[in-house]
């Protein structure tokens, strides 16, 4: 097993003049751009063809999702600043700013389960019409993407701990923010467009 | 060339075989028969002979790239040819709907065809529609308007003699036209997957003569099957 | 026949540790076993799906009369037979060997590397594609019977258990299809990064080989495209279980949304297939006529242009289908323009051919084989990507012969050309050349007698996905029959060629002959090391000095001039 | 020797030293403009919505991509890709929404949308209209 788990040459080489596992990530965030640009993309149309979208919207929560969009914002400020540490060398400080990213995940995925817990009860599920098929399916694909990113960022933290892979750091985050990015976008089209 | 084995009985048929036509006349028997044999012949010509060596050509030379560029530019030209002529057909048969006679609404589902015709006032939606099942019945040399609805899936509504085809959508009205030129009795078909009745749901369309067309208009109003 | 190749594997000298056989041939992260998992799943695939091809045809041909091997064929399997063929053939047979497959034996071997960058995800990438494989064989055998609603999946067929009668089977097929999606993502991100980042010293943009070049181009253009159907397979899934309504019309839905979703990836999904075929092609032309690529930087432009221009003319597939006639035009207009690229690298092809010196054995064969029939394909898309003669045209079997005319010589021309050619390379035997051109022979003239017959029963009217014509008194003509029996024999001839290739296969795996390091004569990298390769592809990896089409260079006593030959 | 180059690479990696800026002040400028898109809509006047909340939208993914992920220090490639993707998006929703935002074409009509029954209220929600 030891052939597997020794790193190929191949890895540590960067003809294009970028580590592999950056450019990697970078062709990873484009697929991503691709799966919401079609999804939103489809809602962008509907919600732009539909009045009865604005209504529907009308019942989203907008404090609720302002105080998300604040809890990744910060959970982002934070991730990159594990990428600092880490840059810096200080393999302790980056896990520290990473498990505050994750809690930061975390806090948002609570709040959301406690949003669609209220908004489910109050009568709009995933089935109730397009607007709220299109609120939940955007907003769980993205939660999906956070709970992965919490958890893989656990694994890089925990490496990191130990002062190994801390390239992994700077990966990490760059997903994060990315999920960031898409939150951004998601906020406005599904809260504030009313 | 179509219209050896299928008979063209609309205004557009003619047309839309005119199309298929150059195409097959450039597309074929010019370039594509052009370039297999310079194919074939590069490949008997330059089969491995003892004593001589290949040629070193490495075509980013000027002149050597324009071996290339020369057919590009002849493709480019048929290309505009071809597009130029599809765009007109395409635009007097699916954009452009000539002034019509009578409407006729056409409903499909899994698995029939129903048909409303306009009966013998000639108007949809008044009392005396009559509506059939997978027969339409035409009348020579009208223009039709149709109207084409599905109730569940998708259908394609194809009648081949009239080189017509379209798609019926649920949540939509397609509407468009055709225009008998012959009478005869021929195939409908349904040309989109819609379930395991696919393959059954034929349709017969009757192109008439006005007498004959009249005739049944009033053998239905007759038998009062006109609702 | 496993063990044999194991057996060489030592003889060659493996740096690194022993391993067992479990964790060498199922749980290996060495892309040329990962290849060979990939390229006999493939293969495995193509025999179930050309199964499903015999059986249906011969319903065509024969309807109402039992099929030996399976019985009567009723509507149902009928439609569940097509839908199947079509999507095994693309999804699990044209993409894991085409890409998958000689991606991973190619990159790093033509690029000078040891292995992928990234080994694991590359062992993860197959084993999410072989999960795809068994949930794909699940959804034969759930409730209500294998998906059958064609392999483009329009709704409200797909979308609804009461319109389609098979619930289960749609969902199921659906999640297959995603999961082979993540399988490529994972697969195509380590294309790309391992030949944009670890080629070998010295080897510069223009001297990577052209089939490296393809497969990441096809890796790109799936990464940019597939992503509209993966958000697409996620709502028609949520229709289907959970009571959504993207797709419903009356719940406010729209039905076409799916077919922009599905084409916006379905036609780059050709390129990305045909890309890889192409480029195979190009090694073999050279190396058998001697020559020196005809233009590598114009093949490389028209390879790019194409799939730039290939995410611009999805709704030609969609002429009819519903959508806006003054949109048709726009479309009509893009999808004559991709004939511009294409022919042109057709006409290097062919023109790379002046001045050779041609040796005609197996993988040449397969090679001009595919420029041959593949030029038949391009030309009858001239018909239907013309909108005045789609009208007629579109969902007949003239559509279906013209992308069999261009998916079988991608799919199984470009595939036995890639392996009777990197066969001595990747088992370290030599084929038999005498049964191969028997097999090339057998293959072609059968094939050709399927499809060309089809375009005449499309252009006389034949629709597709009809399991009996009886109903329609206008398709049911002795000279259709005729045509058709004679298609479907034809298939049972072609099918019966494939054994002679299994036998060629197998004898010479295990009797062949020797092969030597670089039998062809070639300049690429991996004809430089073992035959075949042993672990970590080199001792010493190599450095690059040259392009890798310099043959027959004048003032050389050798025809050939290996990359990483110093002088 | 696969993980000697393996750490070659690392340290070749961190001693580019991408340029960190005062990320706490990024973190400000981003809270300052979600407050911004919050309140604007509390005007009631669309145009500013729609500014207040695309707009700044824009400018906040501006300002992630630029300074958290670094994407001007990594290769002009990486732009270029990230540009291309969403060339194609709008490529996309150009050739889609002709079909799915439009209630007529220019040979079918939706009869359900037109008629307004296509969209029934979701189950809590009262008429308000």
């Amino acid at each position: 097993m030891s052939a597997a788990s020794s790193r190929p040459i191949a890895t540590g080489r960067s003809a294009a003049g970028m580590p592999t596992g950056r450019l990697a990530v970078w062709w990873i965030i484009a697929s991503e751009i691709v799966i919401f640009g079609g999804l939103l993309g489809s809602y962008i149309m509907h919600r732009l063809a539909h009045d009865a979208f604005a209504e529907q919207a009308a019942h989203t929560n907008t404090w609720i999702g302002a105080f998300n969009t604040f809890v990744l914002l910060t959970s982002s400020l934070s991730a990159v600043l594990a990428h600092k540490a880490a840059d810096h060398g200080d393999g302790k400080k980056a896990a520290r700013f990473l498990y505050y990213t994750m809690g930061g995940g975390l806090v948002f995925l609570v709040v959301k389960a406690f949003e669609w817990t209220t908004e489910i009860q109050a009568g709009y599920t995933l089935a109730s019409n397009t607007f709220w098929s299109f609120y939940y399916t955007a907003a769980g694909i993205h939660a999906a993407h956070v709970l992965a990113g919490v958890i893989i960022m656990g694994f890089v933290a925990h490496t990191a701990k130990r002062q190994l892979e801390m390239q992994r750091v700077e990966l990490i985050g760059l997903y994060w923010h990315f999920v960031d990015v898409v939150w951004i976008f998601l906020f406005p089209l599904l809260y504030i467009a009313k | 060339m179509i219209e050896n084995w299928v008979p063209a009985l609309s205004s557009y048929a003619k047309d839309i075989d005119l199309v298929f036509d150059v195409i097959f006349w450039i597309v074929i028997a010019f370039w594509f028969i052009l370039v297999e044999a310079v194919f074939l012949w590069l490949i008997v010509r330059f089969k491995k002979r003892d004593g001589v060596p290949a040629q070193y050509i490495t075509g980013e030379l000027k002149s050597e790239k324009n071996w290339v560029h020369y057919p590009h530019l002849a493709v480019l030209a048929c290309d505009v040819v071809i597009l130029f002529l599809a765009i007109r057909v395409w635009y007097d048969v699916k954009q452009h709907v000539p002034p019509t006679d009578e409407t006729v609404r056409i409903v499909a589902q899994q698995w029939a065809w129903s048909f409303v015709h306009a009966g013998a006032d000639g108007r949809l939606d008044t009392p005396d529609d009559i509506k059939t099942v997978d027969d339409l019945h035409l009348q020579v040399g009208k223009t039709y308007l149709y109207k084409l609805e599905s109730r569940d899936v998708l259908h394609s509504f194809s009648i081949p003699v009239f080189r017509l085809k379209q798609d019926a959508i649920p949540g939509r009205v397609v509407t468009g036209w055709f225009k008998p030129i012959a009478t005869g009795e021929h195939d409908i078909q349904c040309a989109e997957i819609c379930g395991i009745g696919h393959a059954l749901m034929p349709g017969r369309v009757l192109i008439e003569t006005p007498e004959e067309h009249a005739a049944w208009i009033a053998s239905k109003s007759a038998s009062g099957a006109g609702e | 026949m496993v063990v044999k190749h194991a057996d060489h594997a030592h003889e060659h000298g493996d740096h690194h540790a022993e391993q067992g056989w479990v964790s060498k041939y199922l749980f290996s992260t060495d892309h040329k076993i990962i290849c060979f998992q990939y390229m006999f799943t493939g293969m495995a695939l193509a025999i179930v799906a050309g199964f499903f091809s015999y059986v249906f045809r011969m319903q065509m041909a024969f309807p109402g009369v039992p099929v030996p091997g399976w019985g009567l064929v009723t509507p149902a399997d009928y439609n569940m037979l097509v839908t199947n063929h079509g999507a095994i053939m693309i999804f699990w047979v044209a993409m894991p060997v085409l890409i998958a497959a000689f991606g991973n034996y190619l990159i790093p071997l033509m690029i000078g590397a040891d292995d992928m960058v990234f080994p694991k995800i590359n062992r993860l990438s197959y084993q999410i594609f072989l999960l795809s494989v068994v949930v794909l064989f699940i959804s034969f055998f759930v409730d209500g019977g294998g998906f059958a609603g064609a392999w483009t999946m329009y709704p409200p067929l797909m979308a609804k258990a009461e319109y389609s009668l098979t619930g289960t089977g749609s969902s199921v097929f659906l999640l297959a299809i995603a999961l082979e999606f993540v399988a490529f993502l994972l697969g195509g991100i380590n294309f790309v990064t391992t030949a944009m980042n670890a080629r070998a010293p010295g080897m510069k943009l223009y001297d990577i080989p052209i089939v490296v070049w393809m497969i990441v181009i096809a890796s790109i253009l799936f990464m940019a495209s597939v992503g509209p159907l993966i958000a697409g397979a996620v709502m028609m899934l949520f229709d289907q279980q959970l009571g959504t309504a993207f797709f419903d019309p009356n719940r406010g839905g729209d039905p076409i949304l799916w077919q922009h979703l599905f084409w916006f990836f379905g036609h780059p999904e050709v390129y990305v297939v045909l890309l890889p075929a192409i480029g195979i092609t190009a090694e073999i032309i050279t190396v058998f006529s001697r020559k020196k690529l005809f233009a590598y930087k114009t093949v490389l432009n028209t390879a790019i242009g194409t799939g730039i221009l290939s995410f611009t003319v999805w709704a030609h597939h969609q002429f009819i289908a519903g959508i806006d006639p003054r949109m048709a035009n726009i479309f009509t207009i893009t999808t004559l323009i991709i004939s511009i690229p294409i022919a042109e690298m057709m006409f290097v092809y062919i023109a790379t051919l002046y001045g050779g010196s041609i040796t005609l054995n197996t993988p040449m064969l397969w090679a001009l084989g595919f420029i041959g029939t593949f030029l038949i394909g391009g030309v009858t898309g001239i018909f239907l990507g013309a909108s005045g003669a789609d009208i007629y045209l579109h969902d007949t079997y003239f559509v279906l012969a013209h992308f069999h005319y261009t998916f079988f010589p991608i799919a199984i021309i470009g595939t036995y050309a890639g392996l009777t050619y990197w066969f001595p390379k990747m088992f370290g035997k030599e084929m038999n050349d005498t049964l191969g051109k028997i097999h090339f022979w057998g293959t072609f003239i059968a094939f050709n007698c399927i499809f060309i017959p089809l375009f005449f029963t499309g252009m006389l009217g034949d629709h597709r996905r009809i399991f009996d014509y009886t109903n329609f008194p206008e398709l049911t003509t002795p000279m259709l029959e005729n045509l058709r029996a004679f298609a479907t024999i034809s298939l049972v001839v072609m099918l019966g060629f494939q054994l002679v290739f299994f036998y060629n296969f197998v004898t010479s795996l295990l009797w062949g002959k020797k092969a030597d390091v670089n039998p062809w004569r070639a300049n690429t990298l991996e004809w430089t090391t073992a035959s075949p390769p042993p672990h970590g592809n080199w001792a010493e990896l190599p450095t690059v000095y040259r392009g890798p089409y310099e043959y027959s260079v004048p003032g050389r006593k050798d025809d050939f001039w290996p990359q990483d030959a110093k002088s | 020797m696969a993980d000697h180059a393996a750490h070659d690479h690392a340290h070749e990696a961190h001693g580019e030293h991408t340029h960190h800026p005062d990320y706490v002040k990024i973190w400000g400028v981003l809270l300052v403009l979600l407050v911004i898109s919050v309140a604007g809509p509390f005007l009631e006047i669309q145009v500013i919505t729609l500014i207040t909340a695309f707009g700044i939208a824009i400018v906040k993914a501006y300002l992630v991509v630029k300074n958290f992920m670094h994407i001007n220090v990594a290769a002009k490639l990486v732009t270029y890709l990230v540009l291309t993707m969403l060339l194609f998006m709008l490529l996309f929703f150009a050739g889609t929404a002709p079909d799915v935002m439009e209630s007529h074409g220019s040979n079918w009509e939706k009869p359900d949308w037109i008629a307004g029954t296509a969209h029934p209220p979701a189950a809590g929600h009262e008429e308000s209209h």
